[in-house]
């Protein structure tokens, strides 16, 4: 099982960091999603493996460890915030720059846009 | 009150913050409001932050059980007398940030002066939680604060240095999530102080596998610090935020480099058998080169805010040296520089944003412009700074530099630190004497200068405020280091911190 | 009164001119001669003492941890230096009174004149050698204010640049060597280190020490090659040149070398060193001088010259030579102040320095002339005047030297050639100015200066002819306390006269006095000679030279960021590859772990599903809609995963969130292209997979190898005061609520300004909005099918029950007020995603900024909440009622704070959707087919 | 628990297995997007049904009492299964995916798609031919 | 009285939707002690208050028992059609004869529409596909069309329209 | 008996995922694709509950109630996007 598990950890990592190196932000963005779900796997891991039995008291006599779980919760919830973020300033980014290119750089994009509204707020 | 003096640090901008999200804060056009709160809540925390740094001087160092959970379980706050400096500083900075931008750059978005408070409370809780996975928690809380603090006032440059800084930061807290989970994974705690004992008692296979779990941690701090080859975002960053939050920024390299001493002090320091000095041998060469990428950077840049960016990470190369010497006098030193250069950093970054207010379209960009409204004003502000940041006396960079001089021993590290940090001051200032030449004295004739802005009195008020500790840190140079002497000795004490954390005999 | 009140007095007068300067000039120059004076009245006082053999030291305690003290020390090398520095600057002020106009920032030009005197002061005061060297660099950075006050010129600024740039690099170096000097030493007070000669040039690093401190010295004094900078130091108001060039700054370096004489001279090394840069120097700058055509050019090479002489006597390493070099000091002092005043009336009142256009001046300004001549005799070293006495003593020195073996012949011959080119410069700077013809080309007509812009030059000059006439009693004293102080030891027989007989120095004088004449005389031969070399502009080399640092530190910069984040990812990425291999190269993967646990047909599927999903969505990246549908099932299968691996919390959360972001990536990917374009190489593919399969099996080799070891960790506790300290059963949840719950505030304030940012971001961008998809095919016109409403709509209070339960249950079992709240947001999306946001919003009067804001607070207040029962923050209480017919029912603060992270997930996530549909509802702007 | 029972919750089960199974072959067998339309939001619904009443009858004899939460599932699937296959049909009509060759009345497709009543039937005539 | 009547309207918009969310409220707790019971009412007199912004107005179910009668209608036509379609789906694909019909529909408001649809499309064999602009025709995928498609509109208009009809009373 | 059911069920229900994913896969047609990942999230509901009858425990029916909400949520969502490109406009 656990080969089979830090396998799978692997792949999500690989997959991750090569969306990542991609051009567009888009890729990027989903590399960082499946990077998150890579880091949320390996964080939840660190209380090893546990097949049979939740951490709710009174359901059993022995308990997978809380605490990596707890972590990895909070580590699920910031991950969504960040994720959130990053895909709208990837929106925000093809709105200032005209393009969705991660440098940022001037390249000629077949669709047309509007610059943003410069009146401050 | 005193009992929670060391959670007030961060509840101070938590409550704060909150509130001018709220009625009667809230509103586009309360933004007077808003700033009369700010600066209240900066002066209730400079008030607490050195309320704070006595009570450690004259107690020694705090623990605060958050949720009355005693350590390793709960989550600890841990003030000793670096820490307590640090937020002391933090709160200094911030307030030069926020009155620098009562001056107008508040209005230009939404939640400025919340999101400030936010981003300080992430930095206070960064220097004062003994929590690994706490401290995460709060680098999230200083990051995300800092993605929307540097898109405040909008613009393409703004937006494209963005993507970079968020997309590198959320790879870097990956790989903090990583650490963690090694580190959880092998040691079963996430209190630094339990860890450092558990680290120490480890098998050797797993000792490696810690090894790795603590290298991935310097990363994420090296990001963080802007260690090369991990600095690559910062100068665009600084030069593409607006100038109040380029200078709070000034102190974010800074809790990486805090992160860096405190972590491989305490949990792969000399009581880890095995591991400790595990980094040394990528930090030396790292560091040297930081200094170096910042120097040639410094030279390279076309605009002050770029060079202040480039002067920055030459100071956490500088920073990451006094830490790889490993002695506590090296640490001390480094402390005493990390002030200095924090403070005077902000202030070249304010500096230059005024210069640019008065050149035009010029903006900060070293080419020739319209004379600025205040040439002697700017003038005298910059000489100051630029001597300061170079390290010339009589300011704080030739006193915070001479004792990282000093605390080089062996002749081999002086060879090489002494050659690296004379050599980048020489080019220091040549780029800023070529800088301060064409900023101020290359002028096309002067054009009618009414329509030019004045500096405003908050930012006058503001950059005085952070310069003028450039010259007292000097002139009180003496009690300063008595401190930073000692809050090494406390950092490097790590028989003091198992005590106070009551963590003896945790582990047979 | 003390010697530190020296420097606060002058501290106080930089700041005098500043303020005066409203008053007029006249009346600014007497305010800001005040301080100076006081000053000097004041050495002058102390001048008994010192002749008397006593060394007035002062000490005030600065950083004594560091060695940094205020040190003062007042010998005779002091003395004799604060006399030079305090009394030609009162001179200087007073000349440069009438060199200035009217229009010109009087005030700030004293103001940095004092500056430059207070740390020109400091540096001959100094006690203690890091003291000394923070005086040397405000020399350097008040001089560079100097050099460059007329800074629109560009000369001027380039000349600065330069000075500062080579004096700035020496002074570098002198700290270092300072600094090494100190550590054999053990302190840094100068009475100390000057005790302990031996002790300094028996250690190893000596070498390496005398390079460093010789480096400050020689770019300070100009010396080969680091001569350069100082003729285009000549770009400054000749006030600035007489002082800086003649008395000050230049001879900083040459104190430093008299300061250190005992304890760095006597070896061969310094003898070798020292005495061949004086020699070459002195050699080349008094040839060079002799070609100049700039009046101020000549004399900038001619103080080349001398400060290479002084060098040259202090190289020499015997007593009589450093007592020649002491006199010389304050010869050169003297003469060469007056010359430059002199030049710089010349030029105020004829227009121009060019000696090629000026000439017959004679009859303009006889008094003047007269004056100048006196001074350049005493530069060519003619009798009855005081340069020809010390250059007399030196060429004796010459003579004296053997220690260059079979060619030490050579010094004297040589040095008598140096002094025949300053009798041929010093001719021509007499000749050609005063008479020689008339003048050309002269912008207006040359006339007398005012009156009392002669007078400093007057004194300087009777200063000249006493001294020359009546040596000893003119400063015999100075001269032999002085001495004695240098060399810290007896004295050797000298005598101060103005003849000595008929001795070979005397022809050696004689020599160089007809020599230049011959030379002045047939001077075009030798011009034609030296046009066959090309005239190189130093100015020109040096700043091409920065230049080329420049450019070469931008390209190698460029080079390295060049802006491309892909090149940042993999430097962040390959670091953390190498810094993480090394220890797992050593790990021994056959060490002890436990064996794997069982696994089951299911779970290898799901990992198939989940390995294939994860590749799909690789392959598919371009296709960005597959790849989203994709990434869901990944996200789906790590869900189950979870629940899988006794997680059911985690389950729940990940499922949620999966679909919101699923859900904002689809509202992103409405405004971003559709396709990406396929555009990277195959070689950069190549290198990405070599990186993402590194780090890949990087993660899987750390996970496995500790996923396999048994674990000693803290959860016990959690699990044994779950329900007893923290009153819930999840032990999951209450770690989150309670032992944790300082990380969950954290984490939804995190969440809550992420919200804010969005909202920031989208607050001032309009984008369009494509009309069709990526093929090109028309959005459907059924914007909003009904079918759909009604059953989103019938959903919303099953869905809010739904999420009310999960909350509730959440202390106890698998939930929590993060679910829940993610579940009413998922459903109030639903209604976004059915109804549209004109018409939602409107119906939905929340604000969401306050509900962020308010769960937040809650949270917060709840942990505050605890110190009312004097507890640290977020100490929870909970306690068990039993109400009558319903039961026993559990009230905790945790629930409240629960409440809180419900209320910001709810805020935060529809503040994002809110501000996303802003973007799209109203005056939708789209762009054409 | 009994062997009556344990047979209950097997068939169900198995049944629910089968179903669910039979709509995944349907997924890959049929050969058109409508036509696969019909298999798995019908076959699973019904699988899925029995696998939950297997749930129910199973989680009784576990805890005593009738947990029959598990109907909310169903209550959710049913009300939700339609609508998301109407939307699904809808974006296939809406964006002309390939139909069957022998699917009849085709020209609906474009009707429905345009949302518009039927033509008349001579118009069909010809396009059925 | 007439006020009374306001009020308790305005409590409780939708009596029976209320009742059905304190039903679930029970079944997801798995309980009936008064505890539950007294914050199951609760929640269903809340939740359909705050829900009440986002909903359109829909005409009310006139007979509730109908109801009943039409869900195992439904579900017995949903089993026995399963097989069907399962034997098909396994069977040769060549058996398979997919066509459209439009069904021509007399209910006005969307609601028991939406419930015709969903029983249409729930029951294998045929797809709601999509409704006309103007609500009149509901057109349908049919996976197994007989030769006459009337067969087909038929069985949707009599076997269920006509009881969703009733059902609401229209 | 009941062990078996379940081991078979679970057969059933993974061959039937693996198949899910093939479509998904080959597509052709994105709503195809769409098609075939709600039915997954079906089969996974399945796949849960059996893991709770298999593991006899009540935990995991949140886990596949909350699949069966954000599973339609998730659908309606690609479906509206690939109609009206704008999924909340
Ligand atoms: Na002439
Ligand atoms: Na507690």
């Amino acid at each position: 099982m656990e080969t089979l598990y830090v396998i799978c950890v692997g792949v999500l990592t690989f997959c991750g960091v090569f969306l990542c190196l991609r051009g567009r932000t888009f890729s990027v963005v989903v590399g960082l999603t499946m990077l998150s779900y890579a880091v949320n796997l390996f964080l939840f891991s660190s209380g090893r493996l546990n097949l049979k039995d939740a951490a709710i008291l009174g359901m059993s006599d022995s308990y997978a460890d809380p605490l990596p779980q707890a972590l990895t919760l909070t580590a699920i919830v910031i991950g969504f915030a960040m994720i959130a973020f990053v895909v709208i300033l990837a929106m925000r980014a093809r709105a200032d720059l005209g393009n969705d290119f991660v440098d940022g750089r001037e390249a000629p994009d077949s669709d047309k846009f509007i610059k943003p509204n410069k009146d401050k707020i | 009150m005193t009992v929670h003096l060391a959670i007030l640090p961060i509840l101070i901008p938590l409550v704060g913050g909150l509130l001018m999200l709220l009625p009667p804060f809230a509103g586009v056009e309360r933004y007077q409001y808003r700033r009369v709160a700010a600066l209240c809540l900066m002066l209730a925390q400079i008030g607490c932050s050195i309320i704070l740094m006595l009570m450690v001087v004259q107690n020694g160092a705090i623990m605060y059980a958050v949720g009355d959970w005693q350590p390793p379980f709960g989550i600890i706050l841990y003030a000793d007398q670096l820490s307590a400096m640090l937020v002391a500083l933090t709160s200094f900075l911030g307030l030069g940030v926020t009155l620098y931008s009562f001056a107008g750059s508040d209005r230009e978005g939404k939640y400025f002066h919340p999101l400030v408070q936010f981003q300080l409370l992430g930095i206070y809780g960064a220097f004062l939680t003994n929590d690994l996975f706490n401290l995460f928690v709060f680098f999230e809380v200083l990051l995300i604060a800092s993605y929307t603090l540097l898109i405040h006032g909008g613009g393409k440059q703004k937006t494209a240095a963005n993507v970079h800084y968020v997309i590198l930061n959320l790879i870097g807290s990956s790989l903090f999530l990583f650490a963690l989970g090694t580190l959880y994974g092998i040691t079963g705690t996430l209190n630094i102080a339990d860890m450092s004992q558990r680290v120490a008692q480890l098998s050797e296979s797993n000792q490696l596998i810690a090894q790795a779990g603590g290298s991935l941690l310097l990363i994420v701090f090296g990001l963080k610090a802007a260690m090369l080859p991990l600095h690559f975002w910062l100068p665009r960053t600084y030069a593409a935020a607006s100038a109040p939050v380029a200078a709070l920024f000034a102190i974010m390299t800074k809790v990486g480099v805090y992160c860096i001493f405190r972590v491989y002090t305490v949990i792969f320091g000399e009581q880890a058998g095995e591991l400790a000095n595990m980094i040394q041998p990528w930090v030396w060469p790292l560091a040297i080169l930081t200094v170096i990428a910042g120097t040639v950077g410094a030279l390279a840049s076309q605009n002050l805010r770029t060079l202040a960016g480039n002067l920055v990470i030459v100071s956490v190369g500088t920073l990451l040296i006094a830490f790889a010497l490993r002695t506590p006098e090296a640490t001390a030193a480094g402390l005493l520089y990390l002030i200095h250069s924090t403070l005077v950093t902000a202030a070249l970054f304010l500096i230059a944003d005024m210069l640019g207010q008065q050149r035009g379209k010029a903006l900060d960009y070293f080419v020739v412009a319209r004379k600025t409204k205040q040439q002697a004003l700017l003038g005298v502000l910059f000489v100051v700074a630029a001597m300061a940041v170079a390290g010339l006396p009589p300011f704080s960079g030739f006193l915070a530099k001479l004792v990282i001089l000093q605390a080089v021993t062996g002749t081999e590290q002086k060879i090489w630190v002494w050659s690296v940090i004379l050599i980048s001051s020489l080019i220091t200032i040549i780029a800023l004497s070529r800088a301060g030449t064409t900023l101020f004295w290359r002028c096309t004739p002067s054009r009618d200068a009414s329509e030019t802005p004045s500096v405003s009195k908050w930012q006058m008020c503001a950059t005085f405020l952070l310069l003028g500790a450039s010259p007292l840190l000097a002139i009180f140079g003496a009690s300063i280091i008595d401190y930073t002497n000692n809050a090494a000795a406390q950092l490097h004490d790590i028989p003091y911190l198992i005590e106070v954390m009551n963590l003896e005999g945790d582990i047979q | 009164m003390s010697l530190f009140w020296i420097t606060a007095i002058l501290l106080i007068g930089v700041l005098i001119p500043l303020l005066t300067e409203r008053l007029g000039r006249t009346v600014n120059t007497i305010f800001t001669m005040l301080a100076p004076a006081i000053a000097l009245a004041y050495i002058i006082s102390l001048m008994p003492a010192v002749f008397a053999g006593e060394v007035v030291t002062e000490y005030l305690e600065w950083i004594p941890s560091i060695g940094l003290t205020l040190s003062m020390r007042l010998d005779g090398l002091a003395l004799m230096f604060a006399l030079l520095i305090l009394g030609i600057g009162l001179l200087i002020i007073l000349y440069a009174r009438y060199y200035l106009s009217e229009k010109e920032a009087v005030g700030r030009f004293f103001s940095y004149l004092i500056l430059f005197m207070t740390a020109m002061l400091s540096i001959v005061l100094s006690n203690n050698v890091l003291q000394m060297w923070m005086a040397w660099e405000v020399t350097s950075i008040s001089s560079f204010l100097l050099i460059s006050f007329w800074s629109s010129k560009s000369e001027s600024r380039k000349g600065a640049r330069m000075a500062l740039t080579v004096t700035g690099a020496g002074g570098l170096a002198l700290l270092a060597g300072l600094l090494l000097v100190s550590d054999i030493v053990g302190s840094y007070e100068l009475s100390v280190i000057l005790a302990s000669g031996d002790l300094i040039r028996e250690h190893a690093l000596y070498p390496v020490a005398l390079i460093l401190i010789l480096l400050g010295a020689f770019t300070k004094s100009a010396q080969f090659p680091f001569h350069f900078w100082l003729p285009h130091a000549m770009a400054a108001p000749t006030p600035v040149s007489a002082y800086l060039h003649s008395a000050t700054m230049v001879k900083a370096g040459i104190f430093l070398l008299a300061r250190m004489y005992p304890v760095l001279s006597g070896t061969e090394m310094w003898f070798l060193i020292v005495s061949m840069t004086g020699l070459i120097t002195l050699l080349l700058g008094a040839y060079i001088a002799l070609f100049k055509h700039d009046l101020k050019g000549l004399l900038a090479y001619s103080t080349i010259s001398h400060l290479g002489l002084i060098t040259l006597l202090l190289g020499l390493d015997t007593k009589l030579a450093a007592v020649a070099a002491l006199f010389h000091i304050m010869n050169h002092a003297i003469f060469k102040a007056s010359l430059f005043m002199a030049a710089g009336i010349i030029d105020h009142e004829s227009g121009t320095r060019d000696m090629r256009k000026l000439g017959g001046l004679w009859h303009f300004m006889p008094y003047t002339a007269t004056l100048a001549m006196v001074a350049a005799a005493s530069m060519a070293g003619v009798p009855l005047l005081n340069g020809f006495l010390s250059k007399e003593m030196f060429l004796a020195e010459t003579l004296h030297s053997s220690a260059l073996g079979f060619i030490s012949w050579m010094i004297p011959v040589l040095a008598t050639l140096a002094a025949i080119f300053a009798v041929a410069y010093s001719l021509r700077f007499i000749h050609d100015v005063f008479f020689n013809g008339e003048p050309k080309d002269l912008v207006k007509t040359p006339h007398e200066p005012p009156r009392y812009m002669k007078v400093p030059i007057e004194i300087l000059v009777a200063l000249c002819l006493l001294i020359g006439i009546f040596p000893n009693f003119m400063i015999g004293g100075l001269l032999e306390a002085a001495a004695s102080s240098v060399l810290m030891s007896e004295l050797p027989y000298y005598s101060l006269s103005i003849w000595h007989g008929f001795n070979l120095p005397l022809l050696m004088s004689v020599i160089a006095i007809g020599g230049g004449l011959l030379v002045y005389a047939y001077r075009r031969h030798l011009y034609r000679f030296q046009a066959q070399f090309k005239e190189s502009d130093e100015k020109l080399i040096f700043e091409g030279a920065i230049q080329r640092l420049v450019a070469s530190a931008t390209s190698a910069h460029d080079g390295l960021n060049n802006g491309s984040l892909q090149r940042y990812i993999a430097a962040l990425l390959l670091l953390t590859i190498a810094i993480t291999a090394i220890p797992l190269i050593n790990l021994d993967t056959a060490a002890t772990h436990s064996p794997d646990q069982a696994v089951s047909g299911v779970e290898i599927t799901a990992a198939i599903i989940l390995c294939l999903s994860a590749i799909a969505t690789v392959i598919f990246h371009r296709k960005r809609m597959v790849a989203l549908i994709t990434i869901s099932v990944v996200g789906l299968i790590v869900s189950i995963a979870f629940a899988r691996f006794s997680a059911p919390d985690l389950a729940l959360t990940q499922l949620s969130v999966e679909v919101v972001t699923v859900i904002l990536l689809m509202l992103a990917l409405y405004f971003l292209p559709q396709k990406t374009p396929s555009e990277s190489s195959p070689a950069r593919v190549v290198r990405d997979v070599g990186i993402a399969a590194a780090l890949g099996g990087l993660v899987a080799t750390i996970n496995y190898a500790f996923i396999t070891q048994p674990l000693d960790s803290i959860s016990e506790f959690f699990l044994a005061n779950s329900k007893t300290g923290g009153g819930g059963t999840n032990a999951v949840n209450v770690i989150l609520v309670d032992f944790r719950g300082l990380d969950t505030l954290g984490e939804i304030l995190v969440l809550g300004i992420a919200a804010l940012g969005i909202f920031n971001l989208l607050a001032r961008v309009r984008l369009a909005m494509p009309s069709a998809n990526e093929h090109g095919l028309a959005w459907s016109k059924d914007r909003h099918p009904p079918i759909l409403a009604i059953i989103s709509q019938s959903l919303l209070p099953l869905a809010l029950l739904v999420s009310f339960y999960i909350f509730l249950r959440g202390h106890n079992m698998p939930g929590g007020g993060f679910i829940a709240g993610l579940i009413t947001a998922v459903a109030l999306i639903q209604q976004y995603i059915a109804h549209g946001v004109d018409w939602v919003k409107p119906r939905l009067k929340v604000d969401y900024q306050i509900l962020i804001a308010l769960g937040i607070l809650i949270a917060t207040l709840t942990g505050i909440g605890s110190w009312f029962f004097d507890r640290p923050f977020m100490t929870t209480w909970f306690d068990y009622f039993d109400i009558p017919l319903i039961g026993e029912i559990e009230l905790a603060s945790a629930l409240i704070f629960d409440l809180g992270v419900y209320l910001t997930v709810i805020g935060a996530t529809l503040l994002i959707l809110a501000s996303l549909g802003k973007l799209t509802s109203s005056h939708r702007p789209t762009s054409e087919e | 628990m009994s062997f009556t029972v344990e047979l209950i919750i097997s068939v169900f089960l198995i049944l629910g297995g089968l179903f669910v199974l039979v709509g995944s072959i349907g997924l890959i067998r049929l050969q058109d997007f409508y036509v696969r339309l019909h298999a798995p939001t019908k076959a699973t619904t019904v699988g899925l049904g029995c696998i939950l009443i297997a749930s129910i009858v199973y989680m009784y004899h576990m805890q005593g009492y009738v947990s029959i939460n598990e109907l909310l599932i169903t209550l959710f699937l049913v009300i939700t299964a339609p609508v998301t296959a109407h939307i699904l049909a809808k974006v296939a009509m809406h964006h002309r995916v390939k139909v069957m060759q022998r699917t009849r009345n085709q020209h609906l497709i474009e009707t429905a798609r345009m949302q518009l009543p039927p033509e008349n039937d001579n118009k069909k005539q010809d396009q059925d031919d | 009285m007439s006020i009374l009547s306001r009020a308790f309207a305005r409590l409780l918009p939708m009596p029976l939707h209320s009742l059905f969310l304190l039903i679930v409220w029970l079944m997801l707790n798995s309980t009936t002690s008064l505890g539950h019971i007294l914050l199951g009412t609760l929640l269903a007199i809340v939740i359909p208050v705050l829900c009440a912004p986002l909903r359109i107005p829909q005409p009310r179910i006139k007979r509730p028992f109908k109801v009943v009668s039409y869900v195992f209608l439904v579900l017995k036509d949903i089993v026995v059609a399963n097989f069907e379609v399962a034997i098909l789906v396994v069977g040769p694909m060549r058996r398979i004869k997919p066509g459209l019909v439009a069904v021509p529909i007399d209910l006005v408001d969307i609601l028991p529409i939406t419930v015709l649809v969903s029983t249409v499309t729930m029951t294998p064999g045929t797809v709601g596909a999509d409704i006309s602009k103007d609500k009149k025709w509901l057109y349908v995928h049919v996976l197994d069309m007989p030769d006459n498609e009337q067969e087909v509109i038929d069985l949707i208009k009599q076997r269920y329209e006509s009881r969703v009809k009733e059902i609401f009373g229209c | 008996m009941l062990d078996v059911a379940v081991v078979l069920v679970a057969v059933m229900l993974c061959i039937a995922l693996i198949l899910n994913l093939w479509r998904l896969i080959v597509g052709p047609h994105v709503v195809d694709r769409i098609l075939a990942l709600d039915t997954m999230y079906i089969n996974s509901i399945a796949l849960i509950l059996l893991y709770g009858i298999y593991n006899q425990t009540p935990l995991y029916f949140e886990a596949a109630l909350l699949i069966a909400m954000l599973g339609f949520v998730s659908s309606v969502a690609f479906g509206k996007y690939l109609l009206r490109g704008d999924i909340i406009e």
